[in-house]
Order: structure tokens, then C-alpha cells, then sequence
């Protein structure tokens, strides 16, 4: 009984958790771009209402989420266009963005209010689904569920393994030099926010049309800052950030069961806890807290250990590059 | 390949950094570059490497006039150029380094790349650890990075701007080794860029003068380094010869006194500084001297060991205290730390006034003691220029002015970078008035000539070690070039 | 200036408004509503009786409040999105108060109001010892404090504070008279609040402009670094300034939960923290700006409910309306300068 | 269902100067009119009264948030001024407000739905409360669940823990203890029964557990059918997306006797509130000039439980309840009406063990209205 209600809790935290991992693995790429999206939250609510409403109204999931993927890209141009080219600050653009996203989604979003619609289809797949454990863990899920482990490992490779990848670290570490060997690095910096942008809308659409279904007023509020905590936390890798993500999946998912479980304690303890959290592991990467645990490690293992644990943004982050 | 440039011209704003500079490099020779700072050697070469577009002139390689308008369009015509910072990624891995900007296709063909940097470095004595990052590789590796990702471009002309500074002795000469090699084994046009007479009479075949925007003439070797300082300042400059000054009470003290960080240890030191004594701290950056100068001024906190000013223990203390008991530190990045753009330079005198200032502030009041400030230090700008307005000297002289009146400890890195000779004769003589009423100074600079002439002591720093104090008197730049470098010899 | 200069500056000051109204028009029709009636509605919600004015001057209250301590913290360099939070503490210090202290209103009152500086105070204290001594970016401590404290607050309401009749998580039993500070006639606006807000305005845009320590918050805004090494105590300073915006905050909650609502409610802080965010931006962080700016945005809150009300449109259109212009703002004045650069250059 | 048009065009046409024979009342709503829960079903009433009443209409305002910019105060002058004679305000977060208009404007009626002031005494005399009476149909809600489940757990999908929620959920477990021993003929000790409250009546992001993940939760747990206590249909909309995965899933809704719609074929039933009645009769009172202030509890027509012109609570069976389970769920209907069956009746502990009802006693309509814990047996907080 308890290994079964384990099993099942892992397979709900991995489908819970997949819009997060897909909304952190396009906000990776952009700030590994050398470009904050702040927008997430707003970005992800207008998104999943605009995937949700075309869906609705075509009937097809399909058109949704290219529907979504178009918002998402939209409000990252929006971004790229002010920070790249205007020079804007990204955090002032990214800050109205998230509340223009917000407010327009709940606007626009109104006559969809509680609509039954359709969704990403159940896609279980044969003979792996029977494996005892992995199987009912991890491949009886809806497609999107495959597509966001999926998509993990291709931002890593395609990060670390490719040549476009080096290129793209090498726009948000040092554009100067990305440009001395022949980079366009403004051009780069737009694709790349941009197609994290589109993710970030895949993202909301998997809120809307497979983990949270359907559409109401403020449907999707708050994950896309639990999203750009998790990528702070990740340290902009891949996999540290998909651990990021499913950690707060594991806790997100437990509310319920822990509130019953654990008497005594207010069950508002329980409903804060995911921003709770949040601060909490930032607490843990930066640099004051971090160095405070790492003074209890005996000398020798600190460097290891901080190596290990410390994260470092890339060095152009939120810098515009200029040409002379 | 033989490059020739003819009557290049770059303007910026009001400045003419280039203004018709032609200049000819043969294949397999190696052409100097001369000038003073702001003279417009940089400029001309990121003309010929296409970082700048120029405004006029042509570049010619083997007669064939060229036309490029982006750095890596000149690379595939076959010209390289290694930046005075090397212009690399220092949180990428040194084979990453090396493969950006090859085209190798989808993927990162790592296995190839690996074995022909490795050819390459062996080729040349290099020891380039691929799987190293490059911030953990001193400024000569990343030079030799450098230079081994360029030829394995094809790049037949490589450019070196100030090679030399940041670098130690033995590192040096492995360079000049490798320049040599380049030009006469591997027949490459080379160009090297300095203003320091020295090298350039030991390595170069040529040597062209730039004094301001202009060519001020062209000499082949051998010659006298007279002939040279006359052409890159129009006459010859004679050097101010610091006075005797009596050295006071004891202001710094160190004992046993160590600090550590996440990047660098530095082990213990003693030390003890005299009123009115200036101290060079010599070493590769990176090498403590920067911490030293950092924790002096409670910056930092120490490690181990005590800090006393003036026989008060100072340990534990804030910055703050530090500042009060009469320290002051001058570091490098101006607009980064020490000024603020967006404040226009009354604003910055309020600001840095010691003394309690009134709640309110008086605004017809602090305009007129910037404006005194302002004559005072003979900065060009007025109180409400913005300081990022302000050209890089008369951002040092506004710091210098910022100083407080009355200092018992100023510590000081690369005082004079970045500046001509001629500001810094005028920085140095502000310096050395402060001394003689008392001040101690430390410094730093890459310069060991300007170590050599300004320093009584000089302290010399190896991977995070303070090696020796030396009496500047009885020391060469040879000496200190080995110790930095880590020999002792 | 010639006249053509003139003309393109204006039209460049012009083009925001144009910009957002284009935006709004373009949502509207989208929605399907006819925009003219629209904006009739909204505009007339907003002024057609003295009621109506007092209204938005009820919201505008805190929200000048609030963007009066946002200038503190933007001055510094700093994002404090923990407005919201701070309001929602400076409510629970007060409702403390005013469920504790026996007092008659002229010392009960001024004690709520102190207690909501503090309750404001320590909770943007509390974001900026995470900022300062954590390292964790202002923002994600703001945000997370804001839901920590509205969770706080209603297990305040639902536990400790409930009311002995009446069963659910409305709010607290409403407070004595005393606490309630005092009302122009037949409106729900307090001459007091108003005061204060006045107050705050004027105290703020001196200290900023005419002060040696408005002077060092700028130095810090603009270079922490060589701000620091001036000798400016860098951390206190950024510390002191989470805590004057927060006290403000504070204020603003006391004037919410004494002046607007008499008891403290679960959704108190009504998203004023997160909009006096966009008028301190609007109004270029300055005082002198906050006043009108916030007058704007009070005006399209109230008129919005007008909107929703006649013509069953979501108020949120005043929010779209509202970061609209922020936006447009801020891509025109980058347009501005990407302009003058390129004629120039 | 086919796709709607999604024109927000309005749904009543401005009536800016109505003419005397015009009789115009507003509802003020806490969520959204479409919100297929509470909101929605105190929509329908009033179309209900409207379409009744010759000459009469109404306004509405929609997501009011108790502390948002907007009050109610500001929607309550509005509708004033647009006339409106009679002003319902739909939850009893508007308690406090509802008072403060009421004295406002004397000559306006007002009814506080849900809210107890008038009972307490703090209501000005233009001021009433109604309520509908659930808890009834909260057993017969429980008794479905009682019949379908397969795994032995049903679970409770709570909004915030007070009295009245707490005797919601108390009485859905004793309607499903009952049809669990007598129709089923198993021991109820062995019913699961788990209760999570979310912390509002309807999902707050951030500052609420969110329904969504709540109720995939308790289908992880073992649950098979979810009982709704909330106002908005997340339990139905996971319960239909597990059971298209191939889960046995089944929901119960609440509030809305529509809620069933959205996915009707694991839809046991859904418990709903009918305020048409109560409208319609307030209503033509203001009209008539014969209203007065009030609290009335109204309960079902036992007669008939889903008459809609008579009863103010009923229960809707949905398709997903089989034709057998559906005749024991009309005899457990039946039973209640007859008195035979008690909902509420000893011997009940509360969930620390101490005496809630002793052997054979039966609650009071004080007792049922202040139930102070969880009841033994079930399982989740209950403060
Ligand atoms: N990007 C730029 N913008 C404005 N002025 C510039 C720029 N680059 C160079 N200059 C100016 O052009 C002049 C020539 O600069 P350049 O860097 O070529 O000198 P240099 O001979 O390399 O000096 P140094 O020995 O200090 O490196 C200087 O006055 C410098 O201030
Ligand atoms: N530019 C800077 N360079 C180095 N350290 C800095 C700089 N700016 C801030 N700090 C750090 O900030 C800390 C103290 O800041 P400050 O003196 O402004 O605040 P404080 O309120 O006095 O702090 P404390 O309570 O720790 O004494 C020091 O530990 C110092 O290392
Ligand atoms: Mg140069
Ligand atoms: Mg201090």
C-alpha cells in the first residue's frame, strides 16, 4: 500500500511538474542568452488562456498550444525588442509584462471561464507502461509528459554537446568575444529569447490543456515565479533545474496529504509553503548563506563542496551588448 | 602575407584617434608598433582586424585591397589579433574556448579539436590543459590559447596588443620565443604593439611611431632608444627623481596577518610601514596583491593574524573605522569603484566629505567647494558634469580630489593606468606631496618600471604569496620579473 | 528649441498614451464591447459626483502611500515588489491595537498608525536582511513575503481573531468606534488619510531631493560599489529604506483597515502594492509625479467597477489599460534615445 | 456541448431611467457568473425571478473581492443609482458591507444570502438573511459516494475549515456511513473517509492548496470518488480526467444544478442550492410592499426535493450513478423525508473521541448549525 501510494505520488508529481520543467528550460536558454525574461508569470497565464480559448473554440489541442507557443514568443519579443534594442531594463519591462499578461489573460479570458474543453490525450505506451515501477511511473502519461523529459535532455545537449549551444553560452557569458568570433549576438540573443519564449507559452497551455484543465481567473498565478526562482537554482543547468522543478512538485503535491497527516500544525503553513520554499533554496545558492554552511565543512572539502553547490549567473546577464 | 594600410582615419566624437596612418608589415618580419597612451595604436589595429570600420583609407593584403567589416571576416582573410585582455571566455573550458568560432558542424567534434590543440601547444612548448577553465589560467596561458585557436584558424597576420603587461618574465620570454618562431619558422606577419622602448628594440625588425592619430615616423633597426622616445613624445622627457624623505612613526602594521577567499589564499605576512614610505606591491594580477591592498583598507577581513594602525589593533574593525582612522584605497575600475555614474561632481564632494555634515543640504554651498576642488585639481568640467561625462584622466584627477585632506594610509592599484605619461607625472607629484606630509602608500601596477622609480620598498607577490621585500635600490626589473614569475633566481 | 523639435517632443510625450489606448481599444474589441461606450463609462464611473471623486480618493490614499515608499527603495536601486506584504502587516500591528488597547480615539488611532509603521517596517526589514545577509534578489523575497503574509493574516482571521458569532473566514469582528478614523460626511473618505498620504508626499520628496541621506540612497542606487567604498554604510542604508517604504506601507494598511473597511479582512492589501509599483515607475520615480500619477490610476480602478457593472466588462480592463501605459512608456522612451543616438551619430 | 460564442456583449441591457412600473433589483456575486458553482446557481434565481415577475429586471455585479479596489459599497451606489429597489449580496464575506449600505440607504431592502446578522441582531431592519439548507442533500451527496466506491475511500474536497463547513462535511460522511452499512452491507468502520480543506471557497492562487492538485491527490491515496465542498468544479474535471485515463473516478459536485454537465458520465449527483424560490417570493414582497426582515433556513420540499418552484435545496442524480445505486439512493431520499432515516443522530463522537450526540439522541437544528469538530472516523483537521 505504501509503495503503491509512493508510485502513484512520483507519477502525479512528474505530470504535475512538467509545465514548470518546461517553463524553467525556456527561461534557461534565454538567460543563458544573456536576457531575463521576468514576464514568466504574466506569460504563462496569457498563454494557457490562449491555448486554452483556441482549443476550445477549434476543438483541437493542437491549435492551442501553437496558439500558446505564439503568446509566449510574443510577450518574449516584446522583451528582446525593449532590452536588446531600446536597451530598456529587462526587470522594469519583465515586471509590467507579468501584470499586462495577467490582467489581459483574465480580460480576454473572461468567456471561458469554467468551459469544459478538450485536452492533451492519455498516451500510456504499450508493453514499457507494464514495466513494475518505472512503468507506472513513467509511461503512463499524457504526451506532453514525455515531451517535457524530453525536452531536458535536448536543452542539455543541445547547451553542452553542440556547436549552436557553445555559441549560446558564449552570447551570455562574453558577447565581445561571442562577436570577435563571428557571432551575431543581438540576432542570437532575439532567437533565443524568443524560442524560450515559445516554450514558456507551451508551458501555460500544458497548464490549461493537461495539468490544470480548463481556464478560470488567475489559473496559472504565481508558478511562473516559482519557475525563475527554480532556474536561479538550477544554476542555469539543465538538470539541476528539472531537479528544481520536481522538487517543488513533490511539495506542491504533498499539501493535501500533509495536512492531514501532520495534526496540529495550520493548514495556512501548508498553502505557504511552495513561496516558502522558494525563498528558502535562493537562501541556499547565494552567496551569504552558503558560505556560512560551507564554514561548517572541514577546509579541505569546502572548495568541492562549493564548486558543487555554489551557482554562478552567466556574466552578461541582463547586460545589452553594443557594437563600436 | 604583407599587409599594408594606407591613410586610415577613425574619429571619435571630437577625437582623432586615427588620422591617415599607413603602415607596412612584411611576411615573416615582425613590425613594432610605438606610441604614448591615446596615441591611436589600438585603434589602427582594430581597424586591420575589423573590429572598427574606418572613415577613409584602404588595407591592402599581398596588393590586393580588402574589404571586411567584422572581426571574423578578418580572420578568414587571415588576420588574428590577441587584445591587450585577452578576448576569451573565462568560464568556458579551454577546448570550448578553442572550438568557438570553427565551424565544425551540428555537434561539437570535442575528440578532433582536443588532439590538434594539443599538436599545436606542443608545437610551440605550450602546456594547455584542455579540460582547465580558463579563469584559472594566468593571462600568458590565455595568450598562448589565444595564439594556438588563431593559427589553427589559418591566420596568416596575428596582432598583439601590450603582450607584455600581466605577464612574468619567463613567461615573456617564451612569448618573444614564440613571436620569433612565428615569424621566421612559420613566415607570419606579426605586429606588436607596446610602449615600452625595451622590448621592441630586442624583438622587432621595424618599428612604426604613432603620436596622436599621426605616423611620427618609421625606423628600421637597429637604433638608439633616444631616436625612439623623440619620436613618440617629440623630445625627450626627463623623469622626476623622488626626494629624500625622512620616514615617520611606524601607520601600518601587519603581523602574521593572512587572509582567505573562495578564489585565493593569502598566506601570512609581516609588515610594518613607515609614515611618509611608499611601498610597490609587484606581481601577476591576480596574485594577492589586489587582497593585500583590499583587507588593508578593512575591506576584507583577515584570516589570522592582527592589523594595526598606528599602534591601534585594528582587527575586527569595519570599514568604516578604517576610513575614520584616516585609510583611503583608490581602486582600479573608476566608473565600476570609486565614482558613480548618474552623480555630477558636487554631488560627489557632498558625498565623500568625512567631517558630520549637516541633515539638510546646502546646495549653493557645495557647489562652490566643488568648484574650488575643480580648479584645485584641474579637472576639465564644471560641478554639475556628470562624472561618466568626464574623460578618463579627469576621472582619476576627481579621485584624487575626492581624497580626504588629512591621510595616514593610501593605498592605491595601478594608479596611473590608462594614462599618459604626462598625467601621470602629475598624478605621481600629487602622490608625492601626500608623502611628504606623512602619508604611507602602498600600490600596485603592472608597470616594474614604475615600480622600480616610485617605490622605496617594493613587496613582490607570487600565486597568493608575499615572496620578499625588496630595497628598490638594489633591485632591476630583471630581478623582479623572475620573482613574479615564481623563480628565484 | 525650434518648433519642429518641439512639436516631435510633444508628440514623443503624446505616444504612450496613444500607444496604450490602442492597446485597451484593440482588447475591447477583441472582447467585443464598443470601446467609446466604454471609455464613456469608465471616465463618468470616476467623477460624476462629489461621491464618486471621494471614492477614488479613497484609493488614492494608499496607493500614494505606498508609491511614496517605493521611492525610497527604487531610489536605492531596489525592486520591493513586498509592497503588498508589508500593507498586510502594517494591518495586522494595527488590528492588534485596536483589539487590545482600550483607548479613546485620539491616542488609540495615532497608536495604530504607529503600530502599522512597524508592522510595515519589520516586514520590509525582513525582505531586506534576505537582500542584504541572504543574497536572495529582492523580488523573489518580496513576492514570497507578500504570500506568506496574506496567509498569515488569514490564519490571523480564521483562528485567533474569529468573531464569536458568524462562522466563516470574512473578517474580524468590526472594530470598536474609536478605532475608526473619522469620515467626511456621508463619504467614505477620511480627511485624516488624506492627510497622511498629503504628508508623506511632501516628507519624502524632501528628504530625497534636499538630504544628505536621500543623497547617499542615490549614490547607492546609482553604484552600491563606490557608493560603499565613499564610506556609505551601504547594507544600513538599504536596510533603512526597506523599512521606511515598508512603514509607509504600513500606513497605508491602517488606513485601509480604520479608514476603509473598520476590521481586518482576509484580501486587505487589494493588490495596491503590486499597482503602486507601476505609478512609482509612471511617475519617473519622483515625488512631485506620484501625486497625479496615482490620481490616475485610482480613477480607472474606481471607474472600472462602473465599467463591469453596466457593461458586465471585466474590471481587469483597468489594469490592461494601466501596465499599457507603463509599457508604452517605457518602449518610447528607449525609442527616444535610440533616436537622438542615431541622429547624433 | 458545442462551442459558445465568446462575446462578453451584455447580458441586460442598460436601463438607465426606468419607468415607475419598472421594478429593478442587483446581485452582487463573489465569483464569476459563470463559475457552473454558488455564483452561478444565485444567477439562474435571479433569471428565475425575472422572467416571473412582469416588468421586473436585474443587474449584476460579478468577482467582487471583499477588499479589492472595488467594495461593495461602490457597486451598491451604483446599482442605487440606477435604480435597483432590492440588493442581494451572495456571501457572507459581504456581511459586514451589507450592513454599512443597508444603513446607507434605508429605503433599499437588503438580503445578505447566507449570513447571520439578523440573527444576532446586528442587521438594520431593510436587511434579511436566507440560506438554503444543505446538509440533507450533503447526505445524500455521501450516500452515492457510500454506493460506488470500490476502494472504501471517498474524499472531501474542503473550502475553509468553519461551522458551517464542518457540518457540510460531517453530514456527507454520515450519508455515506449509512448507505455503506445498509445498502451495501459493509462494516463503515471500514469507510475511509478524508477531508482537505483548501483554504477558500474557491481556489486563491498562492494563498490556497490548489484544488487541481488536491483532488489528483486523493485518486493517488486510493480514493475513487470525490465529494466537492467547494464552489468551482475542480474535483469533477479531475475526477473525469483520471477516469478517461482508465481510473474508476466519479465526482460529486455542489452548489450549481448544473455542475453536473461538465462531465456527466462520472457525475454521481450534484447537491445544489435552488434560490429561484426565495428570490422570486422577496421579490414580489419588495413589490408588494409586504416585505420584512428575516433569517430563513429554507429546507428542501420533501415532497419533491427537485421541484423548482418549490424547493430550495435538491439533489440532481448524474449519469454516472447506475440504475440499481439510483433506486437505493431515492429510498435513502425517501427515508429522509419520512423521518425514518436521521441524518444527524447518536451515538456520534466528535473526532477527539468526546460525546457529540449520545445513543439514539438527535441534533437540534443548534447543534447541527454549531458543530464544533470533524466527526470520529473521519479523517483530516478540524481547525
Ligand atoms: N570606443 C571609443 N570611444 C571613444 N573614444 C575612443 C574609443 N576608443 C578609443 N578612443 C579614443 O581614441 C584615442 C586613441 O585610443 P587608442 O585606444 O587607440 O590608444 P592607444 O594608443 O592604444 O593607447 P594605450 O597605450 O593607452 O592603449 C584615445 O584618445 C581614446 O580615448
Ligand atoms: N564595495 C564593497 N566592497 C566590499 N565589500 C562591500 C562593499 N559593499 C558592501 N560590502 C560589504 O558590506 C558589509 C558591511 O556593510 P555596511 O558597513 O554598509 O553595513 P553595516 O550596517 O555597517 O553592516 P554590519 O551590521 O555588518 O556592520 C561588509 O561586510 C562589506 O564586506
Ligand atoms: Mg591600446
Ligand atoms: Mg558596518
Amino acid at each position: 500500500m505504501e509503495i503503491t501510494l509512493l508510485i502513484r505520488i512520483l507519477s502525479s508529481v512528474l505530470a504535475n511538474s512538467s509545465p514548470l520543467v518546461i517553463a524553467a528550460m525556456g527561461e534557461t536558454i534565454s538567460e543563458r542568452a544573456g536576457v531575463i525574461n521576468l514576464s514568466l508569470d504574466g506569460s504563462i497565464m496569457l498563454s494557457a488562456m490562449s491555448g486554452f480559448a483556441v482549443a476550445y473554440l477549434t476543438g483541437n489541442v493542437v491549435l492551442g498550444f501553437l496558439a500558446a507557443m505564439m503568446v509566449g514568443a510574443l510577450m518574449a519579443l516584446v522583451i528582446a525588442f525593449a532590452s536588446i534594442t531600446l536597451h530598456q531594463d529587462q526587470v522594469a519591462v519583465g515586471f509590467v509584462l507579468t501584470l499586462l499578461g495577467a490582467e489581459l489573460a483574465n480580460f480576454l479570458g473572461e468567456p471561458f471561464v469554467r468551459r469544459p474543453g478538450p485536452r492533451v490525450p492519455y498516451m500510456p505506451i504499450p508493453l514499457l507502461r507494464d514495466i513494475p515501477v518505472v512503468g507506472e511511473i513513467f509511461f503512463r502519461q499524457d504526451i506532453l509528459v514525455y515531451a517535457s523529459i524530453v525536452l531536458i535532455v535536448v536543452v542539455w545537449f543541445w547547451i553542452f554537446k553542440t556547436q549552436a549551444g557553445l555559441r549560446l553560452r558564449g552570447v551570455g557569458e562574453r558577447p565581445e568575444a561571442a562577436f570577435a568570433r563571428g557571432v551575431s549576438v543581438n540576432r542570437l540573443r532575439y532567437l533565443y529569447t524568443v524560442v524560450g519564449g515559445a516554450l514558456v507559452g507551451i508551458a501555460g497551455a500544458a497548464y490549461s490543456l493537461s495539468v490544470k484543465l480548463g481556464w478560470s481567473e488567475g489559473h496559472t498565478l504565481g508558478n511562473g515565479w516559482i519557475a525563475l526562482a527554480i532556474v536561479i537554482f538550477g544554476g542555469w543547468h539543465p538538470f539541476r533545474v528539472a531537479f528544481g522543478a520536481y522538487l517543488f512538485g513533490v511539495l506542491i503535491s504533498l499539501g493535501g496529504i500533509l495536512q492531514r497527516s501532520i495534526p496540529g500544525v495550520p493548514t495556512q503553513v501548508f498553502q505557504a509553503a511552495p513561496f516558502a520554499l522558494m525563498i528558502l533554496v535562493l537562501l541556499f545558492v547565494s552567496g551569504g548563506a552558503l558560505e556560512r554552511l560551507l564554514s561548517l565543512f572541514p577546509p579541505r572539502m569546502r572548495r568541492v563542496v562549493g564548486d558543487a553547490l555554489r551557482v554562478a549567473p552567466p556574466s552578461a546577464l541582463a547586460r545589452p551588448f553594443v557594437t563600436e | 602575407m604583407k599587409v599594408e594600410l594606407r591613410g586610415i582615419k577613425k574619429c571619435f566624437g571630437s577625437v582623432r584617434a586615427n588620422d591617415g596612418v599607413s603602415l607596412t608589415v612584411e611576411a615573416g618580419s615582425i613590425q613594432g608598433l610605438l606610441g604614448e597612451n591615446g596615441a591611436g595604436k589600438t585603434t589602427l589595429m582594430k581597424v586591420l582586424s575589423g573590429f572598427v570600420s574606418p572613415e577613409g583609407g584602404r588595407i591592402l593584403l599581398d596588393g590586393k585591397e580588402a574589404l571586411f567589416s567584422s572581426p571574423a571576416q578578418a580572420i578568414e582573410k587571415g588576420i588574428g589579433m590577441l587584445h591587450q585582455d585577452p578576448l576569451d571566455f573565462p568560464p568556458l573550458k579551454v577546448l570550448d574556448n578553442f572550438l568557438f568560432g570553427r565551424d565544425s558542424g551540428f555537434l561539437l567534434k570535442r575528440a578532433l579539436a582536443r588532439k590538434e590543440l594539443l599538436e599545436l601547444s606542443e608545437r610551440f612548448g605550450f602546456t594547455l590543459d584542455p579540460e582547465a577553465y580558463v579563469n584559472t589560467l594566468t593571462v600568458g596561458e590565455r595568450q598562448q590559447l589565444e595564439i594556438v585557436r588563431l593559427l589553427s584558424l589559418g591566420v596568416e597576420v596575428l596582432i598583439f596588443d601590450e603582450p607584455t603587461t600581466g605577464i612574468s618574465t619567463p613567461q615573456k620570454a617564451t612569448l618573444f620565443a614564440t613571436l620569433r618562431r612565428l615569424a621566421k619558422e612559420e613566415g607570419k606577419s606579426v605586429i606588436f604593439v607596446s610602449h615600452k622602448l625595451e622590448e621592441v628594440l630586442e624583438l622587432c625588425s621595424g618599428v612604426t611611431v604613432l603620436r596622436r592619430g599621426k605616423v611620427a615616423g618609421e625606423i628600421a633597426m637597429p637604433c638608439t632608444s633616444e631616436e625612439l622616445v623623440r619620436l613618440m613624445f617629440g623630445q625627450v622627457i626627463t623623469t622626476h627623481v623622488a626626494e629624500e624623505v625622512s620616514l615617520g612613526e611606524p601607520v601600518l602594521e601587519l603581523r602574521v596577518w593572512g587572509v582567505h577567499t573562495y578564489r585565493l589564499d593569502l598566506s601570512p605576512v609581516s609588515l610594518q610601514v613607515r609614515a611618509g614610505e611608499v611601498i610597490g606591491l609587484a606581481g601577476l594580477e591576480g596574485s594577492g596583491q589586489r587582497l593585500l591592498l583590499r583587507a588593508c583598507a578593512g575591506l576584507i577581513k583577515p584570516s589570522r593574524g592582527s592589523l594595526f594602525l598606528r599602534g591601534e589593533d585594528m582587527s575586527g574593525k569595519s570599514y568604516q573605522k578604517f576610513l575614520d582612522a584616516g585609510v583611503a584605497y583608490l581602486p582600479a575600475g573608476r566608473l565600476e569603484e570609486g565614482l558613480i555614474p548618474g552623480l555630477n561632481l558636487a554631488e560627489h564632494f557632498v558625498l565623500a566629505r568625512r567631517e558630520k555634515a549637516p541633515f539638510f543640504i546646502n546646495w549653493a554651498l557645495a557647489r562652490g567647494d566643488a568648484g574650488r576642488k575643480i580648479e584645485e585639481f584641474n579637472i576639465i568640467g564644471s560641478p554639475s558634469t556628470l562624472v561618466e561625462g568626464l574623460s578618463g584622466g579627469n576621472q582619476q584627477r576627481a579621485l584624487l580630489a575626492l581624497l580626504p585632506d588629512s591621510l595616514r594610509l593610501l593605498l592605491l592599484e595601478h594608479p596611473t593606468r590608462g594614462l599618459d605619461v604626462e598625467s601621470a607625472l602629475w598624478v605621481w607629484d600629487r602622490l608625492l606631496e601626500r608623502r611628504e606630509e606623512g602619508t604611507a602608500i602602498l600600490f600596485t601596477s603592472t608597470d616594474l618600471d614604475e615600480i622600480l622609480e616610485r617605490s622605496d620598498r617594493i613587496s613582490v607577490f607570487s600565486g597568493g604569496k608575499m615572496l620578499e621585500i625588496l630595497d628598490a635600490s638594489q633591485t632591476d626589473v630583471e630581478q623582479l620579473g623572475y620573482l613574479i614569475g615564481g623563480n628565484r633566481g | 528649441m525650434t518648433y519642429s523639435q518641439r512639436l516631435v517632443n510633444l508628440l514623443l510625450g503624446l505616444a504612450p498614451v496613444a500607444l496604450a489606448l490602442m492597446l485597451s481599444t484593440l482588447v475591447l474589441i477583441a472582447a467585443g464591447a464598443p470601446p467609446l461606450e466604454a471609455y464613456k463609462h469608465l471616465l463618468q464611473g470616476a467623477s460624476e459626483s462629489p461621491a464618486k471623486i471621494a471614492d477614488v480618493l479613497v484609493v488614492w490614499v494608499p496607493l500614494a502611500l505606498c508609491s511614496a515608499g517605493l521611492l525610497f527603495t527604487f531610489t536605492a536601486g531596489l525592486w520591493n515588489i513586498g509592497v503588498e506584504g508589508q500593507i498586510i502587516f502594517g494591518v495586522i500591528f494595527a488590528t492588534w491595537v485596536a483589539r487590545n488597547l482600550y483607548l479613546p480615539a485620539t491616542l488609540l488611532i495615532p497608536l495604530m498608525i504607529v503600530g502599522g509603521m512597524i508592522g510595515g517596517a519589520l516586514w520590509g526589514l525582513l525582505a531586506g536582511t534576505l537582500k542584504v545577509y541572504g543574497g536572495v534578489h529582492e523580488i523573489f523575497a518580496g513576492l514570497g513575503l507578500n504570500f506568506i503574509a496574506i496567509t498569515t493574516n488569514i490564519w490571523l482571521i480564521a483562528k485567533p481573531w474569529r468573531p464569536d458569532l458568524g462562522a466563516t473566514m470574512q473578517g474580524t469582528d468590526p472594530f470598536p468606534a474609536a478605532a475608526w478614523l473619522p469620515r467626511l460626511a456621508g463619504l467614505r473618505l477620511s480627511p485624516v488619510s488624506l492627510l497622511l498620504a498629503t504628508m508623506a508626499l511632501v516628507v519624502v520628496f524632501f528628504i530625497l531631493r534636499g538630504t544628505l541621506w536621500g543623497l547617499q540612497l542615490k549614490a547607492i542606487g546609482k553604484n552600491a560599489r563606490s557608493a560603499y567604498l565613499l564610506g556609505i554604510a551601504t547594507n544600513r542604508h538599504v536596510l533603512l529604506s526597506f523599512a521606511l517604504c515598508g512603514a509607509l506601507a504600513g500606513v497605508a494598511g491602517v488606513v485601509q483597515v480604520s479608514g476603509v473597511w473598520g476590521r481586518n479582512i482576509p484580501q486587505i492589501s487589494g493588490g495596491i502594492g503590486y499597482l503602486s509599483l507601476l505609478v512609482a515607475m509612471l511617475s519617473g520615480f519622483r515625488a512631485l509625479g506620484v501625486a497625479p500619477v496615482a490620481l490616475f490610476f485610482a480613477a480607472l480602478g474606481v471607474g472600472a467597477a462602473r465599467l463591469h457593472l453596466r457593461m458586465q466588462l471585466d474590471p481587469s480592463l483597468a489594469g490592461v489599460l494601466g501596465a499599457g501605459l507603463v509599457l508604452s512608456v517605457l518602449l518610447v522612451a528607449g525609442l527616444r534615445t535610440r533616436l537622438l543616438i542615431s541622429r547624433e551619430g | 456541448a458545442g462551442p459558445a460564442t465568446p462575446a462578453a456583449t451584455p447580458t441586460t441591457p442598460p436601463a438607465p431611467t426606468p419607468a415607475p412600473e419598472e421594478f429593478l433589483f442587483g446581485i452582487i456575486l463573489v465569483g464569476p457568473k459563470d463559475d457552473h458553482g454558488w455564483s452561478e446557481a444565485h444567477h439562474v434565481a435571479a433569471e428565475y425571478a425575472m422572467e416571473r415577475v412582469p416588468g421586473s429586471d436585474f443587474v449584476v455585479y460579478e468577482s467582487l473581492i471583499p477588499g479589492g479596489e472595488v467594495t461593495l459599497e461602490q457597486v451598491a451606489d451604483d446599482m442605487v443609482a440606477q435604480g435597483a429597489k432590492l440588493i442581494l449580496t451572495t456571501s457572507d464575506a459581504f456581511e459586514e458591507d451589507t450592513i454599512g449600505v443597508a444603513e446607507k440607504y434605508p429605503e433599499i431592502v437588503f438580503i445578505n444570502v447566507s449570513g447571520d446578522d439578523v440573527l444576532t441582531g446586528e442587521a438594520p431592519s431593510n436587511e434579511g438573511n436566507f440560506m438554503g439548507q444543505m446538509e440533507y442533500m450533503k447526505g445524500v451527496a455521501g450516500c452515492t459516494a457510500a454506493l460506488m466506491t470500490d476502494s472504501g475511500t471517498i474524499a472531501y474536497l474542503g473550502p475553509l475549515i468553519n461551522d458551517e463547513t464542518r457540518r457540510l462535511a460531517s453530514a456527507a460522511y454520515l450519508g455515506a456511513r449509512y448507505c455503506y452499512e445498509h445498502y451495501r452491507g459493509l462494516d463503515p468502520a471500514d469507510l475511509r473517509f478524508i477531508v482537505t480543506w483548501i483554504g477558500f471557497w474557491f481556489h486563491l492562487p498562492g494563498v490556497t492548496l490548489d484544488p487541481t492538485v488536491v483532488a489528483n491527490g486523493f485518486f493517488d491515496e486510493g480514493a475513487d470518488v470525490i465529494i466537492s465542498g467547494i464552489d468551482t468544479t475542480e474535483g469533477l474535471v479531475v475526477a473525469k480526467q483520471r477516469a478517461d485515463e482508465g481510473a474508476r473516478a466519479f465526482a460529486v459536485p455542489y452548489d450549481y444544478i448544473g455542475a453536473c454537465d461538465e462531465a456527466p458520465d462520472i457525475c454521481l449527483g450534484v447537491p445544489y442550492f435552488n434560490w429561484g424560490p426565495a428570490y422570486l417570493s422577496t421579490v414580489q414582497a419588495v413589490i408588494d410592499g409586504t416585505w420584512k426582515q428575516s433569517w430563513d433556513w429554507n429546507g428542501p420540499d420533501w415532497s419533491d426535493i427537485n421541484n423548482l418552484d418549490t424547493s430550495h435545496a435538491g439533489f440532481l442524480f448524474g449519469d454516472g450513478l447506475p440504475d440499481a445505486q439510483r433506486a437505493q439512493g431515492q429510498e435513502y431520499i425517501s427515508g429522509l423525508a419520512s423521518g425514518d432515516i436521521k441524518l444527524f443522530v447518536g451515538p456520534l463522537n466528535y473526532q477527539d473521541g468526546t460525546t457529540y450526540l449520545a445513543d439514539g439522541e438527535v441534533a437540534t437544528d443548534e447543534q447541527i448549525w454549531y458543530l464544533k469538530q470533524l466527526l470520529e472516523g473521519m479523517e483530516g483537521p478540524s481547525e
